[in-house]
């Protein structure tokens, strides 16, 4: 405990004492501070979140979210829905990996009745699972280009994100809102043609990577406004809870998608976690690219050896969770998603906690943006890559 | 500026239950008679509610145990919906609703608790925390101090379930406006969306006029 | 070889797309003049076929958004078997989904016992007011047509073509 | 517009023709631009096609555009300083108007053509500095006024570079006079071969460089479009304006562009034209005169080109930080084009 407060005591000192030092400045040049407020409605925030920074002159003296915008209060809404119900629901959490979000959700009712989903439905989740992230994550290198002021590589992402949408809709009937999961398997199988389309898929997005790196990543401008930006550290991102590319990106050799058993098919294939040890922007970045790369790997992977079978486990019509709790968190694109279900043995769940990785991403934003220049808030906000549904929830 | 790198570690082993058996019998040492309670579902996970006084430093003991990642912190109201799913009929006689209070997994005396969960970032084990909030004063030392994380959630808490954070620094409303009066996500707190409109789910089939009860092939 | 700064490189891959675009072709589908077929499985709208309802309620219960209104009366229809005696049956009044409210989940049409509700992939029919989303049964039986088959499964199924 | 007219005709039919040309210089490049480069271009680039309703290819496009903002209301904020708020567009636009007019298009197809040619152009090239700033200051937006000072401290920072570069041109030319250095550069030689005369892109390569660099932060395009940044400031010092007045500010800044491609294809690329040793011209008055005719269109050619380049990288690029800008100009450009200048010195006075 003592090592990380010091940090924070010394970064803060440090930065206390630098500000003593412009403050001097100021009261000769006599300036005043200046309250921005980047948001609810603003480019960058892409969404409805409002970051209150206090400048002084392009600098942030402090800065603060303010989120609640979009709350929707699902975790109430579970509380009248059943089973079934839900997953339409949490659909909507992160909605640019919707399918993700089904998935810890039906794991912690099929834990809670013991049933597992055959292992076809296992494999084909975690392929649509992988997709969602691909999905996802894509947009988000496009993304990360527009928040950096270049136009072009937005309209690459959505180009290339369109063929995964295309199969994931091929698949489930829904492009941004599968609800495809069901307890104890999948609601249908995959239709004909679906294998040999998403490994041509997967080769495009494996060009969209190569197109990425050449047009974004390897820039000389974008490394100089990620590099060194920014900058967690290990164990203020452990405490802060951050979780997927943005922990991995501080060198926390950790994914919840190897550190755990769960019932997918992850584990069958082999794969590779990135890391990278400098923790700023770029790293985040940078670990976001490699693993929509790594994913179109795994999904080629799980595409050779998908087994036979049925995808529905034997379940009763009607669903009742016997009384417990589960708790069950998976590595979604954004990062760490659990949900923590406590069930009563009734119909629908007594209470879910919805621990959503944007949050818990997002919190660290106060620490993060002391003293960087607006214009790399922009940067460091589009690193951490939140979703703010999957902040409000 | 450090070079482009990648790690490729072999899947760690999965945590056993006698690592989690460890767990508990290393907090026993550390917080003695404050760890009420305790439940160890075999290779799922871990339970444990320490009494109220000593939240703070269990806390203190997680982390210098190796539990430095905070995952998530919240509160469950234990206190059955008094509202049902909203899915009543009006014209029926009102349903009779269970309102006993009845806890979960490793016990527990109150209405409401608090749950947390860290993570042990090199074994990949976590620890789900509870403890109890008393009805009368729902006040529950901070633990923003350890977990600079817990700020946010517990504000969120504070909002949701009115239970106070002492030493918390600034407990604000995250969501709802300041003004808001009530916590949303106590059982007592009616879901409005369930209750303005009225549930179509009411079988409305007009009978056969003056006709028959005969209810054969109904069903088609 | 020396490494290509990395500015140039940007440059090739925006050159490269404008090669390729003019060569080609784009990626993007001119709308109302030519239209991407939505796949089959596409949840775009749900149609009704109406003999087959029965006024259960199943789906209606089921919708977490509340969006489904049924009413019904009851009626004699011809026997089944010639001589039997005439049948009770459900007769639908009013079926209305409120498309403002739908979430497109599909959990009315999976659970209906009777096949009267299918997935059709029509998606034009937005409204410039909302209140206008509120479909009824006749609009609702309309879109029957445009169901499709469902598909062959993907080899390793095990179920073979079924709805 | 042409000075051979001068003289058969009476003052104000002159005037008119100028104020004509001048519309017709700024509005067809900047019409230009937009169409195949911000629309076409940029869709292109992007695995799409641009517009393609209004007309043949959208080629109606930008009139529908125009036709757009202004049926828009004219938006003046509360608390903006209303006059100042009202102006500032204009400024902007005026000074793209007063560097046009400078910009020879053939021998005699010129609007004024006085000695100090090159000093003036980038004198004026400043004003619509100060329109920028005072459209960031007077919106009364906190976004507008952090977008008006960062374009203040970038048009200044990049002023410099520019002149420097440019002077390398004048010391080789001996002129300012914009419609000398065309002379000298079609009338040059390199090493004795005269067969391409010697446009100054090949001595001042260094300098030409710069000079893109410069017009580049000088017309806020990415990758120094910090004072716009929409990711950051939402539209920086336009982000109060609407209708007409954003129109305005819109044509400024492709129009600008154009101008600027003018005035470096004048400086290095050769200007309105040709090597005169292929026609066995030897100096401006023995310049045939059809010059005037093909003169424009080959600054129009040279135009586009430049203004492809420019277009190109804003559409390629990320932005930077304002103080990496700054850094940029002050560490790398001003120190290069002052080692360029003496190096250009140095062997105008050896050779």
């Amino acid at each position: 405990m003592t090592s990380t407060e010091s940090l924070i005591d010394r970064k803060q000192l440090a930065y206390i004492a630098s500000q003593a030092a412009d403050a001097r400045l100021n009261v000769e040049l006599e300036t005043e501070g200046m309250t921005l407020n980047i948001g609810p409605q603003h480019p960058a925030t892409h969404g409805t979140l409002r970051i209150i920074a206090h400048l002084d002159g392009e600098q942030v003296v402090w800065a603060e979210p303010s989120c609640g915008y979009m709350h929707r209060g699902y975790e109430k809404l579970t509380e009248v829905r059943t089973y079934p119900q839900v997953t339409s629901l949490v659909n909507r959490i992160d909605w640019l990996g919707s399918f993700a979000n089904e998935v810890p959700f039906i794991l912690a009712a099929e834990k809670l009745m013991g049933i597992e989903a055959p292992p076809r439905a296992q494999w084909i989740r975690t392929i649509l699972f992988e997709l969602s992230r691909i999905a996802n994550v894509s947009l988000f290198l496009g993304d990360l280009g527009v928040q950096l002021g270049a136009v072009t590589p937005v309209f690459m992402a959505f180009r290339d994100r369109e063929h995964v949408l295309n199969l994931i809709e091929a698949a489930t009937g829904g492009r941004f809102h599968p609800n495809f999961d069901r307890i104890g398997g999948l609601k249908d199988d995959l239709p004909e043609g679906f294998i040999d389309e998403t490994r041509a898929v997967m080769k495009k997005l494996r060009n969209f990577c190569t197109e990425m790196e050449d047009l974004l990543f390897g820039n000389e401008i974008f490394q100089s406004r990620t590099r060194g930006i920014g900058v967690i550290p290990k164990d203020i991102a452990m405490q802060y809870g951050l979780s997927g590319a943005n922990l991995r990106a501080c060198g926390v050799d950790w994914d919840l998608r190897r550190d755990q058993s769960l019932p997918m098919a992850w584990d069958k294939v082999d794969w590779k976690v990135w890391t990278h040890p400098d923790g700023d922007s770029f790293a985040r970045c940078w670990i976001r690219l490699q693993e929509v790369r790594e994913s179109t790997l795994i999904v080629d992977e799980l595409l050779k050896s998908i087994p036979s079978g049925p995808v529905m486990a034997k379940v009763p019509r009607i669903i009742k969770v016997p009384e417990g709790e589960a708790w069950v968190s998976t590595e979604n694109p954004l990062g760490e998603m659990g949900y923590y279900v406590v069930s009563k043995g009734d119909l629908g769940p007594f209470r879910t906690k919805i621990r959503s990785a944007s949050f818990n991403n997002i919190s660290i934003v106060p620490w993060v943006l002391k003293g960087v220049y607006v214009p790399d808030i922009i940067t460091i906000l589009a690193s951490l890559y939140f979703i703010l549904g999957d902040i409000d929830r | 500026m450090s070079p482009l790198s990648s790690t490729e570690t072999p899947i760690a082993e999965i945590p056993g239950d006698t690592l989690r058996e460890r767990i508990i019998d290393d907090l026993r040492t550390r917080i003695g008679a404050d760890l009420l309670d305790s439940l160890l579902k075999p290779g799922d996970d871990l339970w444990v509610r320490v009494s109220t006084s000593a939240w703070r430093q269990t806390g203190v003991a997680l982390r210098s145990m190796g539990f430095e990642y905070f995952c998530f912190l919240s509160a469950i109201d234990w206190m059955p919906s008094p509202f049902g799913k909203g899915e009543d009929d009006p014209t029926a006689p009102p349903v009779e609703r269970d309102d006993t209070v009845r806890q979960g997994y490793a016990g527990g005396a109150t209405r409401m608790q608090l749950l947390a969960r860290v993570v042990h970032p090199s074994l990949h084990v976590g620890v789900n925390i509870k403890c109890d909030v008393s009805d009368s004063e729902p006040v529950v030392e901070s633990w923003s101090p350890i977990f600079a994380g817990a700020n946010w959630h517990e504000r969120e808490t504070h909002e949701m379930f009115g239970i106070g954070f002492a030493g918390h620094p600034d407990l604000r409303n995250m969501y709802l406006p300041s003004e808001f009066e009530g916590h949303p996500l106590r059982k007592d707190f009616p879901l409005l969306a369930r209750m303005v409109k009225p549930w179509p789910g009411i079988i409305d089939v007009e009978p056969m006029p003056g006709g028959s009860d005969d209810e054969e092939g109904e069903a088609e | 070889m020396p490494k290509i700064p990395g500015l140039l490189k940007g440059l090739g891959v925006t050159l490269n797309t404008i090669k390729r675009t003019a060569l080609d072709g784009a990626n993007t589908v001119q709308y109302p003049h030519e239209k991407e077929a939505p796949p089959v499985r596409a949840r775009g709208v749900i149609a009704l076929h109406e003999d087959n309802c029965t006024s259960c309620m199943l789906c209606v219960r089921s919708c977490p958004d509340w969006c489904i209104y049924i009413e019904g009366h009851k009626e004699l229809a011809p026997p089944r078997r010639a001589g039997g005696k005439p049948r009770q049956v459900n007769k639908l009044d009013r079926f209305d989904i409120d498309y403002a409210l739908c979430m497109y989940c599909g959990i009315c049409v999976e659970v209906c016992p009777f096949d009267a509700l299918f997935w059709s992939p029509e998606y034009e029919y937005s409204e410039p007011n909302l209140a206008d989303l509120l479909h009824d049964k006749v609009k609702l039986g309309e879109w029957m047509a445009t169901v499709p088959e469902a598909p062959a499964y993907e080899v390793g199924a095990e179920k073979k073509g079924k709805k | 517009m042409s000075a051979l007219l001068a003289a058969d005709l009476p003052y104000w039919v002159q005037s008119l023709l100028r104020v004509l040309g001048g519309v017709v210089a700024v509005l067809l490049p900047a019409g230009a631009i937009v169409y195949l480069f911000l629309f076409k271009m940029m869709s292109f680039m992007q695995s799409r096609l641009g517009p393609m309703e209004a007309g043949p290819y959208g080629s109606m496009q930008l009139f529908a555009e125009v036709g757009k903002w202004l049926q828009k209301e004219d938006i003046t904020p509360e608390r903006a300083d209303r006059v100042i708020f009202k102006i500032a567009p204009l400024v902007v636009l005026a000074s793209t108007f007063l560097l046009v007019a400078v910009v020879p298009f053939g021998p005699d197809a010129w609007f004024t053509n006085f000695e100090a040619g090159v000093f003036y152009m980038l004198a004026v090239s400043s004003v619509s500095v100060l329109g920028i700033l005072i459209a960031g200051w007077s919106s009364a937006n906190k976004y507008s006024l952090l977008g008006g000072l960062r374009a203040a401290g970038q048009l200044i920072a990049y002023e410099l570079p520019m002149v420097l570069a440019v002077i390398g041109v004048i010391i080789q030319a001996g002129t300012m006079n914009l419609q000398g250095i065309v002379m000298a550069q079609n009338t040059g030689e390199i090493f004795g071969w005269n067969g391409l005369g010697n446009p100054y892109i090949l001595t001042q390569f260094t300098g030409f460089i710069i000079f893109m660099i410069a017009v580049q932060a000088e017309l806020t395009q990415t990758p120094f479009d910090m004072p716009i940044a929409e990711s950051e400031l939402v539209s920086g010092y336009m982000t109060e304006y609407s209708g007409f007045r954003f129109l305005t500010f819109f044509i400024a800044e492709f129009a600008t562009a154009g101008v600027f491609s003018f005035i470096a294809s004048v400086l290095f690329l050769g200007g309105w034209g040709v090597p005169f040793a292929w026609f066995g011209w030897t100096d401006i008055d023995s310049v045939d005169n059809w010059m005037n005719v093909v003169g424009p269109l080959i600054m129009f050619g040279k135009m586009m080109l430049l203004s492809f380049v420019i277009m190109w990288v804003r559409f390629s690029y990320p932005r930077f930080r304002e103080d990496q800008l700054q850094r940029f100009a002050w560490k790398v450009l001003v120190p290069i084009s002052l080692v360029n200048i003496m190096v250009t010195a140095i062997l105008k006075v050896a050779l």
